[in-house]
């Protein structure tokens, strides 16, 4: 066992996947000589060699577009956004492309590509460094997107994206990159896209969070249940396709509903979510479901960013209304 | 030979053969077997056969949308012609030339125009990526193809296809700055065929010619009388072989004129004046051609009729059949969106599918 | 009055507010010598001359992009996407750009631009040429987003919409282009953004749609209150800033609500109104709502077009689940 | 004088004086009075003295990330101060020379840093758009605020800085095209610092100078010593009179080096050899602009000291009280979304502010 933060088990899984495939190749802005912005590829290059890390040119569209050729022709890239918020000069790929070459080409060719991307806010970054894009993604046929919240799912999440034999969007919670270190296997393992977890079990409230609102709804409940509330946390792990059943089973089990996400309210993922349990729990439902969640400003630099994402006063603040509803 | 003395700044353009068929640069002609060059010329004479059959069922209301590639046959097949069968091609959409010599069946191109994806799917021999809308965007992937290849030690050539207009989208720019900086065995070819729809191509860029934007990116260009098959063979293979003996990408602006309209939705009379077209249409590729092969004796009336009646036959029972293909069937929307459904699209496939059923639909 | 079908009210918007204001600039690709390639800036730059109408290079991150600094700098561009499909390399700009300005610089800065794109499917046209990417914009902070569904309509809210201080993204439907004629006012007048419009009164559910699936839920209600129902009809006509308050009122009156949409089902635009609905009209809610929207594969080309979007027969068989739970 | 007959591909470099402070090129010094001269030192003095102590903060943990212009001083305060007040600058997020010439305060430099959007929100006469984080996209801005000038009869030019990373963008390519096509009043200044973040400058373009890119678009290109000030003053000067003339765009590639880290959150020492710095910092363009004054008579030790001093003293007061300024207010983070608050956004502030006032907040 090896004991790493969730960016380096990010690293393990990409070590793993290579040694295991030489069709893997990784490259991105800066993820060769210098191992990434956030180090996620750091050492790889030296192992691996020139041709199989590299730094790309400055230029998202390029990255994607080339790595969709590559996937057409053989490999399995695995490329790097250096931040979701930068994504977008590539989106164009991604939506037109990455998502519908099998479709187009009524399974000719595919796009198995893994394109990996740190996301979120709080750490004070500057603008664009810390939007939550999983709407754009999953409202997109073609896609699948993955956000891990620990280390041990990111390896295993990593992997099974890396398997696929469609494109998958990997979202990193950058801020837990280094926030706790956990017990990964060294060696390779996937963990099934698809499949949320039931973190906890509970009676009263069924919540689904991901990436890094798990911590701070992990937090939430805690201090709800020293109230006597018992609550089920699910970690929804995949965003698209996410795990329909769990969450309505769950609802079922407990009549009432929230989720929490960083990504802004109106459109956002929450609101998916909620109509899904309307439409699979609705006589089960006690209380109206809630969405607790970055609220539809832009997002706030440094100095404002506490107004935007929930925190976790805000959660249970939020969920109280549910199960006092 | 063309590629080191050329200077695309001088605004010069390659030609080796004329409008009347003659050689005027017999010291640049190209060794093309006599087979090949029936090859050559058959392939463009079908596909001009297509387009205006395919053109007369679109009147006729039995076609969607189809973008004719009228006068830029020799831009086609004098490129498509300098590849291997195992080399790649990432088209755009007006390309049928190029994908008929690349061994496209009749069939899959009249399947796509008619609103199927099956046409896509095409022979895996054929390494002709499916149809790329968003403009320029393919170019993107031919250097992917090219990456791999080169990665896994195969010998493939990607050869990206994209007209005038394309030029100013930011891909094309990312596209070829990147195959320079890999030094990857792509070509790029640029059907300058003077109109992206309505816009000409003098509003689409500055510079004088579209070749000389190769020095942007420290690789050759040149620029090519596209409707000189010779011209268009001789420097795309030179080309070609570059890029597979691993000295990197070539620009090619293959001079050339849209003697149609952009699609059958558009109307080109509202932009263009018919003495424009005229003087183009003397310039005609495949006449141009032809009047060499016949000097050649290599093919005459007699074979042009019977060879143009044949094709037009096929053509016709090929439509027809494809005519008869009817609707998408239900599953086939959901099979190819991932390898496997998953199972939000599985319920939904269930759904509709009880719901026609319901409906007897 | 003029009488004018849904692309002939937009040029004479176009018109109108070109004349009325000398700052007002149309370009995009194709839209000057040939007047696009739907006609909707016909006659214009003869009118205004090609400073004012202009040619755009075949470039949509230009024409947005440019179009951003046009604002900036005292203009009033109208930029034309020529579908909407072909948007994405234009949102980088859209996103990051014309969405932020104001925000990013206190208010110093805004961008009071107009980006028309014809949108929805319908029309046997090409890949690319049939999306509805109405939640790509409805989520991000800093966009509206204005949807109009008749001739009159479009007139008055394109004008609205040029008006606005602020980025309006202009969803044309164009299968509806063509479809019929109105009586249109031929001076200027507006129709406020984020104000849905009740088409028809009901008692026992409310259906939201806008667009081009207005037509087709008329046709739907009208068979459906054949068998006695009694349905209140919605056009929402800005999907962002949505009309919440119209929608809840209504809702609270009915007990029932369903939404109709071209886009795709999942994390698509009926979600976040059904969520709103849970929100504020919950304990009114006889039946779970329902989104009757378009499946959750690529959309098909033509011939398999019938299996993507809700057709009258589909909305009635749906909304009849909903009148009848 | 330099753009007409200045060829990009014979990869020359304009310098007019060496880094020594000679004058090597007496015949193309441009005209420039004392006082401007002057201000244009103390800006660059300014910004490095900014730089260093905000670096300072940083390590303290008093700032946050924070991105220094070590060694582009001349690059920035040459070309900015070639422009009248009225014109337009375009900044990516290197350019802190250009805004304090423009009259940028300092303390909204600060306070943006200091992550409050109040910074952006500058004196309307600076005229710098607020600092745009994606790569290249600011250029296109720059385009359309040319356009608007001229259609307005505005005499208003429009600058954009990009780097050398920045080239590779599509964003780029269509911002030169589309001012080429259009001949805008643009100067787009190339800040080659020869590195993007850790990417080296010869991954970024195989083309030997950035100066040659120019010749896609038909404009003139140019390659500047980008740590001689009046190097980069003088060519800057004749482009921007150029642009004012209506005679349309100019590249010019900044030849100068990043001589801090990309930002407080990069370890330079992991792609490159303090070897490599070093040899830059004896081509400072502060030192160099320097030596020349002194040499003129301009300046001396114990004036630099004086304002050496001064500076750092305002510096330090200035940070101070931006770093007393406190967290963003609720209702700012709201009330520039747009124009007036949308219904659901008044709903959300409601919610958060009653919130905030339950829970004492
Ligand atoms: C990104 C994008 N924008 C717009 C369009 C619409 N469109 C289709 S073809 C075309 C013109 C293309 O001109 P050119 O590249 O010269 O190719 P040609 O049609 O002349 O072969 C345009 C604007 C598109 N397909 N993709
Ligand atoms: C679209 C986009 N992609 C990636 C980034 C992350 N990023 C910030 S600065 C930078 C390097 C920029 O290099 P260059 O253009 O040479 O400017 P320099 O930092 O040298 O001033 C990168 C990749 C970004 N800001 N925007
Ligand atoms: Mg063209
Ligand atoms: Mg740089």
């Amino acid at each position: 066992m090896l004991v790493l933060n969730l960016v380096e088990a990010v690293t393990s899984a990409l070590d793993v996947a290579m040694e295991k495939d030489k069709n893997v190749v990784v490259f991105g802005e800066d993820v060769g000589v210098e191992g990434g912005v956030f180090r996620a590829t750091k050492g790889l290059q030296e192992k691996y060699g020139d041709q199989r890390v590299f730094d790309s040119i400055l230029a998202e569209s390029s990255i994607i577009g080339s790595g969709i050729g590559m996937a057409i022709n053989g490999l399995k890239p695995v490329v790097e956004m250096q931040f979701s918020g930068f994504m977008f000069p590539g989106y164009n790929q991604i939506v037109t492309h990455a998502a519908r070459m099998r479709n187009r080409s009524r399974g000719l060719y595919t796009v198995p590509m893994v394109i990996r991307m740190p996301y979120g806010g709080g750490v004070r970054a500057l603008e664009h460094h810390s939007e939550s894009l999983e709407v754009l993604f999953a409202h997109t046929a073609g896609l699948k997107v993955v956000v891990p919240s620990t280390p041990y799912d990111a390896k295993g999440l990593l992997l099974a994206a890396i398997a696929d034999p469609d494109p998958v969007i990997f979202m990193e919670p950058k801020r837990i990159y280094r926030a706790f270190k956990q017990e990964v296997p060294e060696e390779y393992y996937t963990i099934p896209i698809g499949k949320a977890k039931v973190l906890k079990q509970g009676k009263d409230l069924s919540v689904v969070a991901w990436g890094a609102m798990i911590r701070e709804t992990q937090k939430a409940i805690e201090i709800l249940e020293k109230d006597g509330y018992s609550i089920e946390l699910i970690d929804l792990r995949t965003i698209s396709p996410f795990d329909k059943e769990t969450i309505i089973q769950s609802v079922q089990k407990t009549g009432r509903f929230a989720v929490v996400h960083e990504a802004a309210t109106s459109f956002g993922p929450g609101a998916e979510l909620i109509t899904s349990v309307n439409e699979g729990a609705f006589l089960y439902l006690e209380a109206p479901p809630k969405r607790i969640a970055s609220v539809d400003t832009i997002v706030p630099l440094p100095k404002g960013e506490h107004h935007y994402v929930p925190d976790v006063d805000y959660i249970v603040s939020e969920l109280k209304t549910v199960l006092e509803f | 030979m063309f590629l080191e003395n050329f200077d695309p700044l001088k605004d010069e353009m390659i030609q080796i053969m004329d409008k009347e068929g003659n050689i005027v640069k017999p010291e640049w002609m190209p060794e093309v077997s006599d087979e090949e060059l029936l090859q050559m010329y058959k392939t463009m004479r079908f596909s001009r056969i297509i387009d205006e059959k395919t053109l007369q069922y679109q009147r006729q209301g039995r076609m969607l949308t189809y973008a004719p590639n009228l006068g830029q046959e020799a831009t086609q097949v004098g490129s498509a012609a300098a590849l291997k069968q195992t080399d790649w091609v990432a088209p755009s959409f007006r390309e049928l030339g190029a994908w008929l010599y690349k061994g496209a069946p009749l069939e899959n191109i009249f399947l796509y125009w008619f609103g199927n994806e099956m046409g896509m799917k095409m022979p895996e021999e054929v390494r002709v990526l499916p149809i790329s809308v968003p403009i320029a965007s393919q170019m993107q992937h031919a250097t992917g193809l090219a990456y791999a290849a080169r990665y896994r030690g195969l010998d493939e050539v990607a050869m990206a296809y994209v007209g005038d207009g394309g030029t100013s989208q930011g891909d094309f720019h990312e596209a070829l700055n990147f195959a320079a900086v890999q030094s990857l065995p792509n070509v790029f070819i640029v059907q300058n065929n003077q109109f992206a729809i309505s816009t000409r191509r003098k509003i689409q860029t500055k510079s004088q010619t579209i070749a000389q934007k190769a020095l942007a990116y420290g690789i050759p260009g040149i620029q090519v009388d596209g409707n000189d098959i010779f011209a268009m063979y001789a420097v795309t293979k030179e080309a070609v072989d570059r890029a597979r003996r691993g000295d990197g990408p070539t620009l090619i602006e293959a001079y050339t004129y849209r003697m149609g309209a952009h699609t059958t939705s558009d109307d080109p009379t509202v932009y263009r004046a018919d003495s424009e077209v005229e003087e183009w249409v003397d310039k005609d590729p495949i006449d141009r051609f032809r009047k060499y092969l016949m000097g050649k004796g290599l093919w005459d009336e007699e074979k042009e009729a019977a060879y143009s009646e044949e094709r037009g036959l096929f053509v016709k029972e090929t439509f027809e059949t494809v005519e008869k293909s009817g609707l998408t069937p239900l599953e086939d929307t959901y099979n190819y969106v991932f390898a496997e459904k998953t199972p939000i699209l599985e319920a939904q496939y269930q759904a509709k599918k009880a719901y026609y059923a319901k409906e007897g639909k």
